[in-house]
């Protein structure tokens, strides 16, 4: 039970990510982190700052621009008893790696028959905005999560952050940890301490009988702005924040669509061939006859992320579209669905739709 | 290790003039790029390339049109010193329509295959295989084309640039590598990514021919090139260009950096000294090729240039939200 | 139409791999052969035996071992005129390339607004059996197919592979041509010339109310093996060769499970976030209150493949497995099942399960 | 390029022995693999090592037991010379429970980390990093082993070796890279893949030391070997070891292929009559520390050993079907 000085905790995502890894090098003289900048004045976006002065660089290690000959490195030094953190400030750049990933990372372990273990985690940043274009903004959790041997983690709170890349820390096994960028300035209670949790899937964080929505990282917070503004309109829906997108625990959704009849699924990435087709697959399978109307998909549409915001509109699942989406689902009338996409646009329109916030002025 | 010295006669100072003339043009546009960016116009990051202009202009100043370069992040110098249209290159940092890729690439993305830049791209050393490939297509072709391949130092570490050198060296493409070491991967210096050995052997491991160049010299640079790229057309293969370098301002973005702790203010200042754009000059004031009064005349006729470029891009229409999902396929 | 003579040329489909190779090399002096082995005596499975001696080694080039740069080095060549064919011996050797095949390859017409293109045939081939193992028999025309801007060919028979192998290389388009090494042993009527055939997506190869099945591949075969089975017991299934995963053309198969109201899927590749999850997901939002029952997803489970041979039994569908699921989805009587997959396993117990053929004796 | 020649004592010659008696095992049991493949009870692909045995035998006699090798898919040689378990070695090319990988991996995957032999892999180049990493973990650790990487000429083309050479040599990381030039990656000749200079120009490339020796001669590859050793336990970085051999069998399986077209039978004798084995072998007998009759007695003590490794693979049990999904995560 967390208590009251704990709940009082406020810290941004990137905070909670910084507390995270100090606390593992603290308490384990073997893990150690590596990733292009995590020594430099910017810190990964702020998650590795002060890090190098406290644990030196042995620990804190800076890396050449190799993102596939480094993983391979970590994965030795893990076969070895060491703990790597190796940090990507893009998901994109870890493709270079996916060799050494799916290959190496992903099945020592089975394939040695137990005898090897490959404790790394390798945190990804998913990029979005201020013309991150084409190879700068991919959210390829789909990839991952199609490999078995893999963990895959998307949090989409401070509190897990912390909880769930400590845990991702203290697992056997190879855990892709995908941040989304924006994730990183949002603000929340984070239990103080070392407070591992597992990897343990799906959390309800809204509750209603009139549809489930299913998404991850930033996906589940316009999610659960979806559900807040529909609730206001008289429509409660259940949401759900995977977490942990493999291994897959699909039972707690199963149980909610049998009771909504309605799903949503929201794609952090491409839709088609997205880790979405896996939940409807999954439901299709298990529950189809609750299946009231056909389920619901969004995600990012069939092209690559253009670069100018002209063509941005409409592009990235929102809340809005999410509320219309899951309010039909439920049955509400179009001045229930009217009111509550309409507060969610007027909130929208606040910020620019290729910034996270209202006080993001670039670079990157 | 310090790079060949070249001497030069006054004949090939005279020829400086319009490359002097050039790199004041780059540096011009990037300092109002830097400028401008606050207000918010420019939506995408911005790799500006102040401090290393002479490599741009003296590299391409040896390449014909035709020849095809291929680039990085940092691509505005590559792109305009190959003759990229400046209204093209402002519109396409606007995000608008009439960008050169249409407002999709952003900064990182000049494409310009009419002007000679075949691509640039925003993944380190990803492009370098891409130029090692328009060579083996010109050779294939039988067209007398030269590629050339501009890359950082840091692409040096990825595996891909081996991978590309060992292929260009073993079929003997006309292709030219021109690494700028400014000593920097974004703020990891050379140091703590690299052993200490001369940049030059990277090329020689794979049997291509390598020199070192003071990049900050267009003199020497056009020198070492204009030979490479003979070489290059005689089919006698690839060649290395290493040109050490500084870049002035942040890694990415309008601002200088030096407070921020990865580098020292001295060693900035040792660099600042040592500015292509101020040594071409001197050199040519000294010559007596140049003077104020030309100089204020180049400043104005570039600004006009500029203001038109920024009213273009500012002018021009943003690419229609129905076309986002057009152009996936050919 | 073809005439008598055609249809009775019987080749094997690596014979006509080879034969398309050599009509698009004969046809367009752009066009070349780039792979490891592509020049040896072996010539790739003998899908490239001969090419060098007529084309010479400037047009069939021997290849480096380096997946990434080539495959750059190819895209580059397209940019200025050429038409690359590059070969891998194993799909898994591309993940070494997937950086440049999913960010160059596949965005670099959409991000040139249309200026540039990539005219790039990617073939790789699956390996299965005789103790393949981890690395060299994964199927991940997933990973391939989720990728805007490339198209994913999985051809079954030899026509096909002549045809879309044709198709592709006109395409002006990144391709990647996904050939299962147990399909090169595969006989069947070729026609003669250049017969190029559009990448236009699923083939009905059989046809029935009973049950709709859904398959690529190998296991297209396995799936025309099931129907097959279960017509001689009495029940008909339409059964769909996908041919093309992306571009995505469902509309077929829509029509068929509306009438038969029964779907079964088949994976070449791992079950979980697979492609037959699209499938499934595309039917369940087009025709959901057509399924009579859950549709069905048969895939490999969720661990990587053993070598050893004793691990695989029932690791790949098979033909009994695919009649059992698809009987059951169309209403057969348990005796109908029966017989099918009895007959289908008699058929199937001549070979060894690591053999494509009985005269297959390694080494690879 | 001729490696440097070695001179020996007899005193150390006597230290060959049991070396010798190492690799004409490794010969032996190579061999008898071949034999019997076509019995089609090894179901999984075999890269034999036959002509190779010196490089295997002379570099682990310079490591401990805890020392830990990785290796690529011709990973039989140094499985048994790094004192893998041959039982484990051969149930694992059939397939059995009792395999160094329970079956799972094949004569690909031989893993033992006991022996030192940290794993082998069947991607080229895929294990490089693997061995610098343990490199880089004994380091941090503190611990004293030394990492070594076998790779073969193949694997020199893939730039993940070049990414882990840069790391190795600048963090200075106890770890020897061997590499094995058997002039073939599969069927292709080196000719053909790279262009002409010295190998060991790719390691210096990185600041890495280099040593060219002569692949067939066991003696050679101990001296240069335990220097190198030597050098990586005091801190001094890691070495490059470029060893000329040749391949006496096909690619992959158990045959001769000499006549298949891509190489010459000419070729193949000039270098059969360099065989590891036998050259050791006449050095040893003029010393008179060898003769006919030790090696009779030899021959049927591995052939004991080798007919009881094939008896005890074929008597393990498979592994049992329901354990196929088991061990995915630890
Ligand atoms: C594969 C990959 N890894 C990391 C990055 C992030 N990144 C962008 S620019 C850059 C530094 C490149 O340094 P250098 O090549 O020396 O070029 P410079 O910025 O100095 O011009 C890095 C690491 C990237 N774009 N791609
Ligand atoms: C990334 C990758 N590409 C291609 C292959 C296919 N392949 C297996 S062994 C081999 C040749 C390797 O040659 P070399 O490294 O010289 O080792 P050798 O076989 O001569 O011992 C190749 C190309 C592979 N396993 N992995
Ligand atoms: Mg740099
Ligand atoms: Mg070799």
């Amino acid at each position: 039970m967390p208590d009251a000085s704990q709940t009082e905790r406020i810290l941004t995502a990137a905070e909670a990510i910084l507390e995270a890894q100090d606390l593992a090098l603290a308490r384990d003289p073997n893990v150690y982190l590596m990733g292009e900048g995590v020594c430099d004045p910017k810190g990964i976006f702020g998650t590795t700052s002060g890090l190098v002065e406290k644990y030196g660089p042995q620990r804190i290690v800076e890396m050449p621009v190799a993102e596939n000959g480094l993983t391979g490195i970590a994965i030795g030094s893990a076969l070895v008893g060491m703990r790597p953190i190796m940090i990507h400030q893009r998901v994109d750049f870890a493709l270079l790696a996916l060799e050494q990933i799916f290959n190496n990372a992903a099945k020592t372990h089975y394939v040695s028959s137990g005898k090897h273990r490959v404790p790394l985690v390798i945190r990804m940043i998913v990029g979005r905005g201020w013309g991150q274009g084409p190879a700068h903004s991919q959210s390829l959790e789909a990839i991952f999560s199609h490999i078995p041997g893999l963990k895959v983690v998307m949090p989409a709170t401070p509190a897990d952050c912390k909880g769930l890349l400590l845990g991702a820390i203290e697992d056997g096994n190879p855990v892709v940890f995908i941040e989304h960028r924006w994730i990183h300035y949002v603000k929340g209670t984070v239990p103080a301490g070392y407070t591992p949790l597992p990897l343990d899937g799906p959390r309800r964080i809204a509750e209603g009988d009139g549809a489930t929505i299913v998404a991850t990282s930033l996906m589940a917070i316009e999610a659960r702005l979806a559900a807040e503004a529909l609730a206001e309109a008289g429509v409660k829906c259940d949401v759900f924040d995977m977490r942990v997108l493999r291994p897959l625990r699909t039972e707690p959704i199963i149980e909610s669509v049998r009771r909504t009849g309605g799903l949503v699924v929201i794609d952090s990435g491409w839709k088609t061939g997205g880790f979405g087709a896996e939940i409807v697959a999954r439901i299709a399978e298990s529950c189809l006859g609750d299946l009231r109307a056909p389920p619901v998909r969004l995600g990012l549409p069939d092209h690559p992320t253009p670069s100018t915001r002209a063509l941005m509109e409409g592009f990235y699942p929102s809340s809005d579209a999410i509320a219309a989406a899951a309010g039909k689902l439920a049955g509400a009338s179009a001045a229930q669905i009217d009111r509550a996409v309409s507060a969610l646009r007027q909130q929208r329109a606040k910020v620019s739709i290729d910034q996270p916030n209202p006080a993001f002025a670039g670079p990157f | 290790m310090t790079p060949n010295p070249i001497t030069e006669s006054h004949a090939r100072l005279e020829e400086l003039v319009p490359l002097y003339s050039a790199m004041r043009r780059i540096r011009q546009i990037e300092l109002e790029i830097a400028k401008r960016y606050a207000e918010q116009k420019m939506r995408c990051p911005v790799h500006l390339s102040i401090g290393q202009e002479a490599i741009a202009v003296g590299v391409c100043a040896a390449l014909k049109r035709t020849d095809q370069a291929v680039s990085t992040h940092r691509c505005h110098a590559h792109y305009l010193a190959k003759g990229g249209d400046l209204n093209a290159m402002i519109a396409e940092l606007y995000g608008k329509s009439t960008g050169c890729c249409g407002g999709r690439g952003g900064s990182m993305h000049l494409f310009d295959t009419g002007a000679g830049l075949l691509l640039s791209l925003p993944i380190v050393a990803s492009s370098i295989p891409i130029g090692v490939g328009a060579a083996f297509g010109f050779a294939r072709r039988g067209e007398p084309h030269v590629a050339v391949v501009f890359l950082g130092d840091a692409s040096l570490e990825e595996g891909v640039w081996h991978e590309s050198a060992n292929f260009a060296a073993r079929h003997k493409l006309p292709v030219i590598f021109v690494c700028e070491n400014n000593l920097y991967s974004v703020y990891t210096h050379l140091d703590d990514r690299q052993p200490s050995r001369p940049l030059t052997k990277l090329a020689e491991a794979h049997g291509i021919r390598a020199q070192h160049v003071d990049g900050n010299d267009l003199s020497a640079l056009l020198h070492v090139m204009s030979e490479m790229v003979d070489q290059a057309r005689n089919s006698e293969g690839p060649s290395f260009l290493l040109a050490d370098t500084y870049r002035w301002l942040e890694h990415c973005g309008p601002n200088y950096d030096n407070h921020i702790g990865y580098r020292t203010e001295d060693e900035f200042n040792a660099w600042r000294i040592r500015c292509p754009v101020e040594r071409l000059r001197n050199k040519l004031e000294k010559s007596g090729l140049w003077n104020a009064a030309r100089e204020d005349t180049l400043t104005a006729r570039i600004q006009t240039e500029i203001d038109a470029a920024f009213r273009f891009a500012e002018d021009s229409p943003f690419p229609e939200l129905r076309t986002a999902a057009e152009g996936v396929y050919a």
